[in-house]
Formats: structure tokens, sequence, C-alpha cells
């Protein structure tokens, strides 16, 4: 066995630093020693937290959770060409996936066509799918049943003109859009906190996520128009009560907005869905879910006077942390992705993407796409996780943190309200600079060795183990280039600038944009030109830098 | 037929008569699976069998019979005698299969050549001895075994026919056995020429052996009476410390003097018959039935048979005594 | 051949001890409808195939636990060739590296099982191939 | 269209999906509502579950009897779980170098394992030994490997865990005793344990090495040495864990284990000691499955159930006495080699809930277990994956974190009431003691072990990549495989023939005499012992000389007489 081995198995590599975290969790809470039925004296289990499938559903949304159904096991990764991703798809779903699940390239979620001169290199980048016309979409969707299969879209700024093409071949195959199951992410809110791809001001933007809404609320009821992302604001470094406070913020926000455009809250709020993400930090993600089922829920029947029960249920679809993971002694991220996973399990989400331990530096693997789809897999159906619902209800800790996750979620909404609301909080700054911080501060903390990442800063390697790349391929871009010159040489131009114009015009109305799309995309208009027609009315948008 | 012997039955017999284990095994594979080879085979082994001393060793499940034959063994081997074992364990009612663990008692004579031991199941035949077993002792006698031993699970009465092939019954029981040993005292105790009381360290012990002694005379009185099984031996055949063993000695010393009186009292001569006399209607009862339905079979009657006592219109009796008469035209 | 003909030796090699597989094996087997020679633990290579002999058994079977199997494996086969059984199935099971399944089929092994294997497959393969006695 | 054809072309046939069948997984759900063990869980677990339950007494702060949420009040944050892993491979040389090595590193806590033959108490010479000598661990025939084994190493300065569990954890005792007398420490200060556990040794293929009473004899006289003159040592690992192995369920491995702890309890007390002098530096050995909250309740369970045990049953006045202190090791028996990687999962959480449930000194299955000895890579990710826990997750924050959650205390709860179902059928069959000599407790093991094979073969039991999502099969472990080479061990094995050739046979007599009159006469033979090794007496004479007094073979495996005869 060799020295390096010897150093590396040696019990003795214990770290420099006495506790790895200094007794505060993620957030920044201070966590006491132990938690007794003291800690939980003031908590009344009809008020806080009732039975699962009961206001204020804190304990989860269904009651019999996992017994009725388990979560959605929905693994993301498309490729390049709409060929592959449809390839993808279905090999996804011979391993057991049972959701599907379909992410862009830069291009595509920049706005704009493989042959933009801006996007060079970038086509089908990012394990995401290059669409630029709705031949993309046909290709894309080839073969899978619409009727039946819901789809979900990581379409942000895009995804009016991506809902566009989803209903226009499905009118194509002749199906109702009553029918069409399925969710666009579509959050455009938390792209100016946070993920920073946006084209247009704040309000035009949400002017367009309305105008899915409500277009969605009267033509596809079974559709889920917004997945309100915390995923995204956690991975720009919000701790986990930022991510809560600011998802939730922003998902009042649309609510807000709904009404404003005269739909009534059981209209919509209904298909409101969430996205959250875990990190390591196994108690308080699962006291994160929790506060947010009691918040949403309370909000909803308390300040929006939802009648349906089903608005005040906190729908939520989870991703493990990505930024968890370390391109060092890369089979430890399986470690840190299982327990992720569970923690996901036990604070009750609805549907799970879980990441492939080589994400860290490269685009999955199979194998490694395989074994994350087996965590999922091996807690579904050996651990037990899924025997009762909330099995960590009533525990004194859990309890104790959920209800400090709420009243800080609490404090945020005051400073937002003070702000004068979420767009304006963005116009100021607000989210951005509270994320920077603390971003600053855990990047800070790993620095000082407060906090230790194995591998990374503490219990350090040499010696790697050899990995296996997806290489993606070099001819891919001018391909597509090539086959999207085809399609537009293939159109009738005049129809589709008419279009295009058309587009423009309902930007500067009041109408829905929607219905225009449709035809837009139709005509052959590119994903580029809709959103460029849009551009030239809305104009563009930058923030100020935070620092 | 597989490389793994010679094909012909004469080459087999002769390899079995020179001892050889191979054909021993192979032979007695024939016979419990019944192959059709089983008659000219055994007309073959017949005329080398019958010189060897047979011992059985009957007793309920847990009585510790395997440990006890393996000590016997020991002795016997100690005087220079080859041993054949044959362990006869119940098949599974349900799946036909069954465990024949005897083997990891007899570990100490794993590799000694001059002990021939087989496993055998009793597929589902009831008595304890499975159907071929008698075969399968004369088998080991003419492989040349000095001393066969028969070990057969005692369930009960249905026990009995172990004494139509051995020469020596040893029947052991243990202390605690509750309602057990009234089943003993009815059936097989009346077939025992030795008794044994196996465990006898176990609390209890000596309350159970005078109980046994108390019985005895009744059931001797069933007995040829020549032998008299004058005490019960109190036995320890499996302890972990050598020193612990009790009453294998006696139980040897037993067993001569058993075969003493059966050879000087000839009726050793009774019990040969006896053993042929249940070999023939054995032999009887499957060729007859095999005769008979071979008969029958193409002609369609069975069925008829068969039909007509579901209606009713006649019965087995009848009809046996029709084909018997139309085929041996008694 | 009936199931009931096919007669199994299910045995332990060497000093390891786990005896909980072989002994789980033996059960299922015999529950299978075979006839199973139990063995145990601490067996010789020599006695584990005189015991074969014996029993004119069908199927010789071992498991392993402690990576004892490329040290007895060899010696097994040796037995069993010296002796002219070589229509005996012989199978093993246990825990090992699937690379060492092509080395101890190499050996002579006519199929090794994992940890893991299904109680079916097992019986399976013997019913395929295990070789009539006419 | 003319891209929609060539991806007709491409997609027909390659990857055919059934539409309807992934609807069917769509709408899955568990099939069964039971735990591991077998216990039906309800739906919900609420208030009303814990409504007649008073806090103070049946669960208790951490720190405080029944010690149900641990047996120290600040848990992890006094210090970590101990992260042990185990070495020992090879030659008593080759042992020594990689425990020399984590010293160097600063290691202060060294495991060192023995192999079969040693655990077997044959010497490496013994014919039964050649093939397998430092096959899965190291062996210790005399006094010289000893020393080898420990070399320069300041036993005073590292706490050395002795893994030697049959009988010849005597021998062991001796051997290092004597080696650490040689180097003139004081052994009363000397820290470290010995695992000692012979009576359940017996289930794990060593019965010859282990016949019940001299289990219970020489585990005692361990026992009794230690608390009498190394009271900083930690006498024994009494091991639920391999019970567990053998296919039970989590209540049965807390009562089977209980129970065989109260044979040496009871031995103890006869010998007259008190039950304060010694049942504080008694630990346990726990496994952890792959049911996460069952696990976790079986441990919450096990502390309460000791605690009653020795407070209510012994009369222990010292709350030390009542702390049920244990190490976890992670189910070997739940890993399987397909898909092999998939283990790193199920080892990862199984850690997790031995974190949770407040374990002191954890060990991780190496992913590779199920084919073949640890190697590097496995060991080492198994350690990572402690470290994860230790630093990233925030699971040590606070002690027992689960505590007061419906659903936990519940099963808690279960698990204890099913454990004490079993120690009453124990009771019921006479006591541990007897359910042994009765074999009841093989049979209970078998019928359970065949009740599993049979819940996995009939799907009841789902375990990935077996009974479901099994459709491929690897031919190569994915970091390569551990091989021991054999030359260290000949080189051992001939040093001992060497040994036993030179020593001086007239001193080694008088000593061997010794151990045999105070066996003889039921004193603890362990002095004797010590004093036999520095007289060049090896582990098979130490051993065989007491198990001649007791009446067994000298010779586990019946083929060597004594030398001494």
């Amino acid at each position: 066995m060799s020295k390096e081995g010897l150093k590396q198995n040696s019990i003795s590599t214990v770290p420099k630093t006495t506790g790895s975290v200094p007794f505060q969790n993620l957030s920044g809470f201070d966590i006491k020693t132990s938690y007794g039925p003291e800690d939980i004296s003031q908590l009344s289990y009809e008020r806080d937290l009732g039975d699962p499938g009961q206001y204020p559903y804190v304990r989860g949304i269904h009651p019999d959770m996992y017994r009725g159904r388990l979560w959605t096991i929905r693994q993301l990764g498309s490729l390049g060409s709409p060929i592959q991703a449809n390839e993808r798809i279905r090999q996804l779903i011979q391993m057991g996936a049972t959701g599907i699940s379909i992410c862009f390239d830069m291009p595509t979620i920049m706005g704009r066509d493989s042959d933009d001169p801006l996007c060079r290199g970038e086509v089908g980048s990012c394990c995401g799918v290059a669409i630029d016309t709705i031949q993309d979409m046909r290709d894309l969707l080839y073969g899978i049943p619409l009727e039946t299969i819901s789809v979900n879209f990581v379409s942000n700024s895009q995804s009016s003109v991506i809902l566009g093409m989803f209903c226009a071949v499905a009118e194509e195959r002749g199906i109702p859009l009553e029918i069409l199951t399925g969710t666009m992410q579509n959050d455009v809110l938390k792209e100016y906190q946070a993920q920073k791809s946006y084209y247009f001001p704040p309000r035009p933007s949400l002017r367009l996520t309305m105008d899915t809404v409500t277009f969605c609320a009267t033509r596809l009821p079974k559709f889920n128009p917004i997945s309100i992302s915390g995923y995204h604001i956690a991975s720009a470094g919000a701790n986990p009560v930022q991510e809560l406070a600011f998802t939730l913020a922003n998902g009042l926000t649309y609510v807000e907005e709904g009404i404003k455009a005269g739909l009534s809250v059981d209209e919509f709020a209904p298909r409101l869905s969430f996205f959250f993400k875990t990190h390591n930090d196994l108690f308080e993600n699962v006291a994160k879910y929790r506060a947010a089922r009691r918040i949403w829920a309370r909000k909803m029947k308390e300040q929006f006077g939802a009648k349906n029960p089903r608005s005040c249920l906190f729908r939520v679809h989870t991703q493990t942390s990505g930024s968890a993971l370390t391109a060092q002694q890369v089979l430890n991220n399986i470690v840190r992705t299982t327990l992720q996973a569970l923690a996901a399990v036990l604070a009750g989400t609805q549907s799970l993407h879980t990441n492939s331990y080589d994400e860290a530096f490269s685009v999955p693997t199979p194998r490694s796409e395989k074994i994350a789809l087996r965590t999922q897999q091996i807690i579904a159906f050996e651990s037990g996780a899924t025997l009762t619902a909330d099995p960590l209800g009533g525990s004194y800790y859990i309890e104790a943190l959920t209800d400090q996750m709420e009243s800080e979620c609490y404090r945020y909404f005051k400073m937002i309200e003070d702000l004068g609301g979420t767009v304006a909080a963005i116009e100021k700054g607000f989210f951005q600079r509270e994320i920077s911080d603390a971003a600053f501060k855990y990047q800070r903390s790993i620095e000082t060795r407060e906090r230790i990442i194995v591998g990374l800063s503490e219990f350090v390697e040499d010696e790697e183990t050899e990995i296996e790349l997806r290489v993606n391929d070099p001819e891919f871009e001018s391909q597509k280039i090539a086959a999207l010159r085809e399609f537009k040489n293939n159109r009738d131009q005049q129809r589709t600038d008419g279009q295009l114009e058309e587009i423009r015009r309902v930007c500067a109305s009041q109408e829905n944009i929607m219905p225009t799309i449709i035809e837009a995309v139709k005509s052959g208009a590119t994903l580029g030109e809709c959103i460029g027609a849009m551009r030239k009315e809305f104009g563009t948008y930058s923030e100020q830098v935070i620092f | 037929m597989t490389g793994k012997l010679p094909g012909n039955h004469e080459t087999l017999v002769q390899s079995l008569l020179s001892g050889s284990r191979r054909a021993a095994a192979r032979m007695i594979t024939l016979v419990e699976n019944q192959s059709t080879y089983t008659n000219e085979l055994m007309k073959l082994v017949y005329p080398h069998t019958g010189k060897s001393m047979v011992v059985g060793v009957t007793g309920a499940a847990g009585s510790g019979k395997s440990s006890l034959i393996t000590h016997l063994i020991r002795k016997f081997r100690e005087k220079g005698k080859r041993v054949g074992v044959v362990a006869v364990d119940p098949s599974s009612p349900f799946s036909g299969g069954a465990f024949l663990g005897d083997r990891i008692r007899f570990q100490a004579h794993a590799l000694d050549e001059g002990v021939y031991i087989r496993s055998m199941s009793s597929r589902g035949y009831l008595g304890g001895l499975a159907r071929s077993t008698s075969d399968v002792v004369r088998i080991m006698e003419a492989m040349g075994n000095d001393v066969v031993i028969v070990e057969t699970l005692g369930a009960g009465q249905d026990e009995v026919d172990i004494i139509h092939v051995v020469q020596t019954c040893i029947l052991v029981l243990t202390p605690n056995m509750g309602d057990d040993i009234q089943a003993m005292k009815a059936g097989i105790m009346e077939i025992a020429d030795i008794v044994v009381l196996n465990k006898a360290d176990l609390d209890g012990a000596v309350n159970c052996l005078r109980n046994l002694e108390a019985t005895m005379h009744m059931a001797m009185t069933h007995k040829d009476c020549g032998w008299a099984v004058a005490r019960v031996i109190p036995t320890v055949a499996s302890a972990p410390k050598t020193e612990d063993l009790q009453g294998i000695d006696e139980l040897i010393e037993a067993i001569r003097a058993h075969q003493t009186y059966l050879h000087e009292s000839l009726v050793i001569d009774r019990i040969q018959a006896k053993r042929i006399e249940q070999e023939l209607s054995l032999v009887f009862r499957d060729e007859v039935e095999k005769f008979i339905f071979k008969g029958l079979s193409g002609t369609g009657k069975k069925r008829q048979y068969i039909k007509g006592i579901l209606e009713g219109r006649t019965d087995p009796y009848s009809v046996v005594e029709e084909v018997l008469s139309t085929f041996l035209r008694v | 051949m009936n199931t009931e003909e096919i007669k199994v030796i299910i045995s332990k090699v060497g000093l390891d001890g786990h005896d909980r597989g072989a002994k789980v094996v033996a059960t299922l087997l015999k529950e299978a409808g075979m006839e199973v020679v139990y063995l145990g633990m601490y067996q010789t290579p020599e006695g584990i195939v005189k015991a074969a002999i014996d029993e004119d058994a069908d199927v010789i079977g071992l498991s392993y636990l402690s990576g004892e199997h490329l040290v007895y494996t060899p010696k097994v086969v040796n037995e069993i060739r010296k002796n002219g059984l070589d229509d005996v199935l012989f199978v093993v099971g246990g825990s090992f590296p699937p690379e060492d399944v092509p080395v101890m089929k190499e050996m002579g092994v006519h199929e090794v099982f994992r940890g893991g294997s299904l109680t079916e497959s097992i019986v399976d393969f013997i019913k395929k191939n295990v070789r009539g006695k006419g | 269209m003319s891209q929609g054809q060539s991806l007709k072309k491409d997609i027909d046939g390659t990857c055919d999906v059934n539409w309807d069948d992934y609807l069917k997984s769509y709408y899955e759900k568990p099939e069964s509502a039971k735990t591991w063990s077998g216990h039906e869980m309800k739906e919900l677990y609420t208030p009303d579950d814990l409504a007649n339950k008073d806090y103070k007494t049946e669960i208790g702060d951490a720190g405080d009897f029944p010690f149900t949420r641990g047996i120290h009040r600040n848990m992890f944050r006094g210090r970590y779980w101990t992260r042990r892993e185990v070495v020992g491979i090879g030659s008593p040389a080759d042992t020594h170098e990689r425990a020399a090595f984590c010293f160097e590193q600063g290691g202060t806590g060294l495991n060192t394992i023995a192999d079969v033959t040693y655990e077997m108490g044959l010497d490496a010479d013994h014919p039964w030994a050649q093939s397998e000598v430092g096959l899965t661990g190291v062996n210790v025939t005399s006094i010289k490997d000893m020393e080898t084994l420990v070399g320069d190493i300041p036993l005073d300065k590292v706490s050395w865990s002795l893994i030697t569990a049959s009988t010849a954890a005597a021998a062991t005792m001796a051997q290092y005793v004597a080696v650490a007398q040689q180097k003139n420490y004081d052994i009363s200060c000397l820290r470290g344990s010995i695992q000692n556990d012979p009576v359940h040794f017996r289930y794990c293929g060593f019965r010859p090495a282990c016949p019940l009473d001299l289990s219970i004899k020489l585990g005692a006289d361990v026992m009794e040495y230690c608390t009498r003159s190394m009271p900083k040592f930690y006498y024994t690992t009494l091991n639920m864990y391999d019970l567990r192995e053998q296919g039970i369920t989590a209540h049965q491995e807390v009562a089977y284990g209980l129970g065989i702890a109260m044979c040496y309890i009871e031995e103890l007390l006869r010998r007259g000691l008190h039950i304060d002098d010694f049942a504080p530096r008694f630990t346990f050995y726990v496994s952890c499955h792959v049911d996460f909250f069952e696990e976790i309740a079986k441990i919450r369970a096990a502390r309460r159930m000791w605690a009653k045990l020795l407070k209510e049953k012994y009369g222990a006045k010292n709350p030390r006495s009542m702390q049920f202190r244990f190490a976890v090791h992670t189910a070997g028996c739940s890993l399987v080699p397909q898909q092999p990687l998939n283990n790193i999962v199920r080892i990862a959480y199984e850690a997790l809930a031995a974190v949770l449930g407040g374990v002191q000194s954890l060990h991780c299955c190496s992913y590779d277990e199920p084919m073949c000895l640890p190697t590097e890579k496995g060991h080492l990710q198994a350690l990572r994956t402690q470290q994860i826990l230790a630093y990233e997750t925030g699971v040590t924050n606070v002690a027992d974190p689960l505590g007061g959650s419906y659903f936990v205390e519940s099963l808690t709860d279960k698990i204890e009431e099913e454990a004490l179902k079993c120690m009453k059928e124990v009771e019921e069959v006479g006591g541990m003691a007897e359910a042994i000599r009765t074999e009841w407790l093989d049979r209970k093991f078998e019928s359970e072990a065949v009740l599993r094979q049979k819940e996995v073969d009939a799907g009841d039991k789902l375990i990935v990549g077996v009974n479901i999502f099994n459709s491929d099969a690897e031919t190569k472990t994915p970091l390569g495989v551990q091989r021991i080479s054999e030359q260290s061990a000949l080189k051992q094995i001939s040093d001992v023939q060497e040994l036993k050739r030179t020593r001086n046979v007239a001193k080694l007599r008088e000593t061997i005499e010794r151990l045999r009159e105070d066996a003889a006469c039921g004193r603890n033979s362990i002095p004797a012992m010590i004093e036999a090794t520095k007289a060049m007496a090896t582990t098979a004479e130490l051993l065989g000389t007491v198990r001649q007094v007791m009446g067994y073979s000298y010779d586990p495996m019946e083929i060597i007489e004594s030398p001494f005869n």
C-alpha cells in the first residue's frame, strides 16, 4: 500500500479547526446543543402543523404522501440536438426516471438563434438542447404522447416562445391545448435577482410572464405556467433562509400580478409550483420546506382569500446542490448527493433531480447519470424513508428550526415591502446585494476553515481517480446552423415577417402575447427572431453592478 | 450413460464386488431412481450378499442417532471392519426435496477409505425407510462391508418395517420426550433389540430411565422372548468434551451380545428369512402391478374400470378379481 | 431428470466459517425439490470430493467469503479431475470481484453466483445443466 | 419534414419506450408499509402517538437516564465520534508498517484485526493455517509477532484497539501486556480496547474455538483482568453487529446482544465484582442497516433498555454503568456486488443513521466489500463519507436531533417492545446460555436467514440492482481489487517454526504448568498466560492448555496433540 494511501487512510487526518461548523447553520442561526419539549411549548399541533394534507400543510400537502405516490424522479439532461435530446429522454425513462425535464443551451437561454454571431461555440452548450424553430420542437417531442405525458421545460425569459412552440406542435398533432400537462419554469424575477439571463427590463418581462399565466389559466388549465425557483437564488450564493424568503416573495408577487391582470386567485394559484435546492445542512433544509408550506398556505388563505385548498399548496420540485459538489475526489459527490436527496425526501418534495457526481467539472457521463438515478431509487425502495409522512414532524429541533425559519422569512418580507415590493427591490439591487453578501460570507468561512469541505479545504489528495468525460460533438454547431439556414430558406418569408411585426404591435398593446407568438412560430419565425421583435419594443436592461 | 462408469452391468457389478465406491454409489442411484436396470443389477448383486452384520439405528429427529453411529463406526474401524452406512432422512412433503445433514456428524470419517456413507431421502415412502433401502443394504453388503448400519427416522409405528432389513435394531430415545415416549412404547419399542437413552446428561434422565425399564417387560412379551432387552443403556453421544461421552462401550457390547445370541440361537436364519419374505412381497407388489398395468395399457380398460367404479357400477375388489383371473388364470 | 433425483453437495472449505449463505442455499435448494447433502464447515477438498463420490452427487456447491476462493478452487477442481468426476457440476457462491468470475471458470468452475443472486437463478442453472445418469 | 424522417430512422427500435409502463411507474408507490424488520408502520404519526408518555422518565434529555437521547449532554460538540478504519493485513511486519504510519500522522487510535487463523487459535504453522495466514488480518503466534506489531509505537500515547473476538482474545491480551511490560510501561495507564466477545463468535464460524463454557471463562478472564489491572482499557466490544449479519431483525439484534452481555455480567458478578466496578467499561458493536429510521430507533431503544437493565436488574448506581457505549459498523450484508458504486449511497445514509443515533465510534463499510477485502480507494471513500457527515451536513450540531419526532419516538417504543418480547422468549428457553447450548439460537438464526432470502426472492424486500433495476451486470470492479501477497505469510510461518526449535523448553514447560494449574483451580488465566508468553509460548499453546483443562481437544481442529502431554 502506498505511503500516500496510508496517509489518506490514517484516522489521524482530523482537521486543524476544532468544530467544523461554529454551531451555526448555513442561514447563520445559532443552534443550541439540544432541544427539548420546552423549545416548542408554544406550538399548537392543530394550528401550526396539522396532519399532512391539512392546512397549514407543514407536514406535507398530501395525507398519505409517498404511500399515495412516490415523488417524481425527474432527471435533467438534454443534449445539443433535439434528436439526441429526444433519445436521452427515452434512455432516462428506460433507466427508471419518472419525469421528463428539458433544459436549453446557452443561445436558447439568451433568446438567440444558433446562427447568431454572439453564440459561436456555445451551441449545444451546458448540457442543453438548442431550440431555434418549431421544427426543433417537433424533433424534441417526437413520439412523446403529449396527451398523457407531462414535460417540464427549464425555460425562463424565453418561455413565451417555448410555450408558443409547444402549443403549436400540439395543435399540429391535433391535441386540444386543454389537456396538455407540464411545467414551464418561467420565473423571470429570480433572473434579475440571481440567474441574470434576462432580455428586457423587469416590468415588461413580468408582463410577458403574466401573459403566459393568464393564457394558461384560460387555455391550458392543467399546465403549470411558473415554477418559482429558489434553486438559482441559492446557487448564486443565497443562504437557505434567503432562498426561502426571496422565492416566496417572488411567488407572492406573481399572485398579486395575476390578480391585477384580472384573474381570481383560485383561477391560477393552484397551478403555481416551486423549485427548491437541497444543500448540505440536512435539518435546516427540512425546516426550510416545512416553513415554506406553512407560510404559503397562510398567505394564500389569509392575505389573498383563496377558497380552493389547492391554491394553498406549496408544491415543490427539488434539485440537489450542484454547488456543493467538488471536482476533487468526485466519488464523495455520491455521498453528498445521497444525503441531500434524503433531505429532500424527508422534507416532502413532490419531485426530485439528483446531480451526477461528475457534474462539478463535466457534462455527466452515462455512468454518473445512472448512479444519480439509482440514488433516488435506493432511497425510494430500500431506505424506508417513504413509510410515513413527515417522519421528522414533532422533533423538538426540527419544529423549533421551522419556526425560526418562518420568523426570519417574515423579517425579509418586511424589508422587501419597505423597499416598495419585489420589483422595486430588484431595481434597487436589494436581492443582489443580500445574495452577494451571503456568498462572500460563505466563501470566507471556507477559506478561514470555519467550514470544512472534504477534499477541498481538508483531506486534500494529490492523486485523483481517473474519470471519463463526455465530449460534445464538434461538428454539431455547424450542422445546426446549416439546418437552420435550410429551414429559413424553405419558409414563407413574407408571412414570417408579418407575424414578427404583429408581435411587436402586441407588445406595445395590452393584449395577451401568446396567440400571436403561436402564429409566429407556426409561420416559421425563430426563437431569436421573436425575442428580437419584442426587444425592439421593450428595450434591454442592465443592472447596476453590486460589489 | 455418462463417461463416469463402465456401461454394462457385469463390469459395473464386478467393480462393486472389488469394493469400488464409485460403482456402489452409481448402483445405489440406479436403484433409488427405480431405473429399468434395477432388476438386472440386483440379480447379479444378490448372490454376493447376506454375510454382513446389519445394524439398525432408529429414533426421533434430534435424538442423536448420527452422533451415536459415528462412535459405532469408530469402534468397528478399530477392529478393522469395513463399514457402510445408509442414513435415511425424510423428504419434504411439499417439494419432494430433502436436506440430508447427517454427514456433518460423520466428518471424523470423511477421509477414511474403509467407510462408505450414503445419505438417502425417503422420497415420500412411509415407514422411515426409503423404498429401495433393502436393495441398498444388499449393495453395501456386496461391496464388502463387514458392517452395514441403517439409520432411519423413527416417526412412530410405521417404523416397524426396519426389522425386516436389519438384524440388530437399536432404538434411540431421549429424556423429556413427553408424549412421544407413549408413541414409542406403543410402537417401535416392540421392534427394538437394544434401547438407548441418549443425552443421558439432560435433566430428567434418571426418571425417564426408570419409566422405560419399567415398561420393558411389557414390550418384550410382544417379541421373540429368547432375547430380553435387559435394560436401557444410557448414553451421551455428543459432547464437546470427550470425557463427557458415556455408554458407547456398553452399546457396542450389547450389539455384540445380540449378534452372538442371533447366531447361537439360529434366530439369525429366521431373520434372514423374514427379510427375504419382505423383499419378495415388495418385488412381487411392484412387478405384478407393472405387469398388469403393462397388459392393460393401450386397451383402455384401466380407464373403463375407474369410470365404472366412479359410476358405482363396480368396485376395486371386483375389478382386481376380474383382472387377476384374466391375467393370472387362477 | 426429476428434481428430487438431483443430488447436490453443499459445503464450505477451509477455515472460513461464515456458513450462513451455504445453509440458506441448501435449504432453498431443498425447497426447490433437490436432495441436498450438507457437509458444513472446515471441509478439505479431498473430503468434499469423497463425499461427492459416495453420494453419487450431480452437483458440488461451495460457498466462500473471505477471499480464499482463489486458494481452494484449484485444489477442489484438481480432486474432481483426479477422480474423474467430469460429469459433476461444480458451482461456487459468495463474495468475489467480477474479475475473478472468469478466472474461476478458467480453473474449471461451471458457474459462479455472487452475493445478491436470487435463488431462482441458481435452481435454473442447475436444472438446465445437470447431467442425467440414465 | 426531412429532419423528422431522419429522426424516425434514428429513434425507432433504438430505445423504444413503453409509455404505459412509464405512466405506471410515474404513479408508483411503495409496495410495503413495513420496516426492514417487518413492523407495520402507520401512514401518519401525531402527538396522539406519544400522548401517554412522560418525557422525563421515558425519554429524558441527552445525558440523563434513561439516556434515550444520548449518553452525553453535548454529544458531538464535546468531540466527534471516532472515525475508525481497520488496519491489519498480511504479516505482523506489514501491519506494523501501516499502524506506525498512522501514528506518525498523529493518529491516536489504532485498530489491528486478527485473521481467521488467529481467531481460531492456531499458530501460523498449523496445517490448516498455512494457506490462510494473513489473508483477512494478522496472525500473532508468539510474543515475537506482537513485538513486531508494536515496534516502537509508544503504547502510553496511543489508544490501541485489538480486534480479536474469539477465545484467542485472551492470548492477544496476554501478548499485548507481555510486550508492554517488557517495554516497562505501567499497564494500568494503557488505553485502548479489545473486542473479546467469544460467545457470539461461535456464530461467525469459530465454533471449534468458542465452546460456550470456555468462551465465558476466557472472556470473563480478560474482563476481570482489565477491571482489576487496566482500568483505562475497554475489555469487550459486545458484538451485536455480527449477530445482525446472520440475517436477524433489528429488535432481535438488540435482544440477543443484551442476552449475551448478561452471560458475561453474571459471570463477573459470580466472581465477586460489583456491577459498578466493571459496567462502565462495557461497550457494544451495533449494525446500521438500510432502513434509516428503524436503525436510529433501534439505537435509541438499545440505550434505554441497557440503562434500565443495569439499573433495575443489576442495581447499578453509577450512571456510567447505565450508559450504552457503542460503535457502529454499517451493515455489510446490506451491500451487493451488483452496480457496486450504489453501495456508496447505502453506506452514506446508514452512516448518517448511526450519527443521528449518537454513535461513539463509526466504521463505514467499503463499497467493494461484497466483492473483496476493501481496497485502499474503498477504505478512503468510507473514511471520506464519515468526514462529509462530520463537517458538511451540520447533523452534529444537536444531540438527538430526531428526539420528539412522533414517528421516531413511536418506532423507538416499538423496537423496545419487540426486543423485550424476544428477551422473554429467551428467558423461557432457560436464558441465553441455555438458548446457545441447546442450539435454540442457531435454529433462530437459520430460519431468519432463510426468511430474509425468501423476502428478496419474492420481491417483498427490494434491492436496487438485485431484484429491481437489475438490467446490467458489470464485469469489472470500478476502482480495482485488493489482493494479498502470500510471501509475507510464508516468512512468518518459517519464523514460528524456527522459534519453536530454538526456545528454552524447560522454562516454557514451567509456565505452561502454572497456566494449567490456574485454569484447573478456576483462577484467572491471564497472568499465567502473560508469563507463558514471555517464555515464548504460542497462541495455540496458551489456548490449547486451557482447552485441555476444560476437557476439550488441545487443537480446535483436532489434528495436533499438545507438545506438553
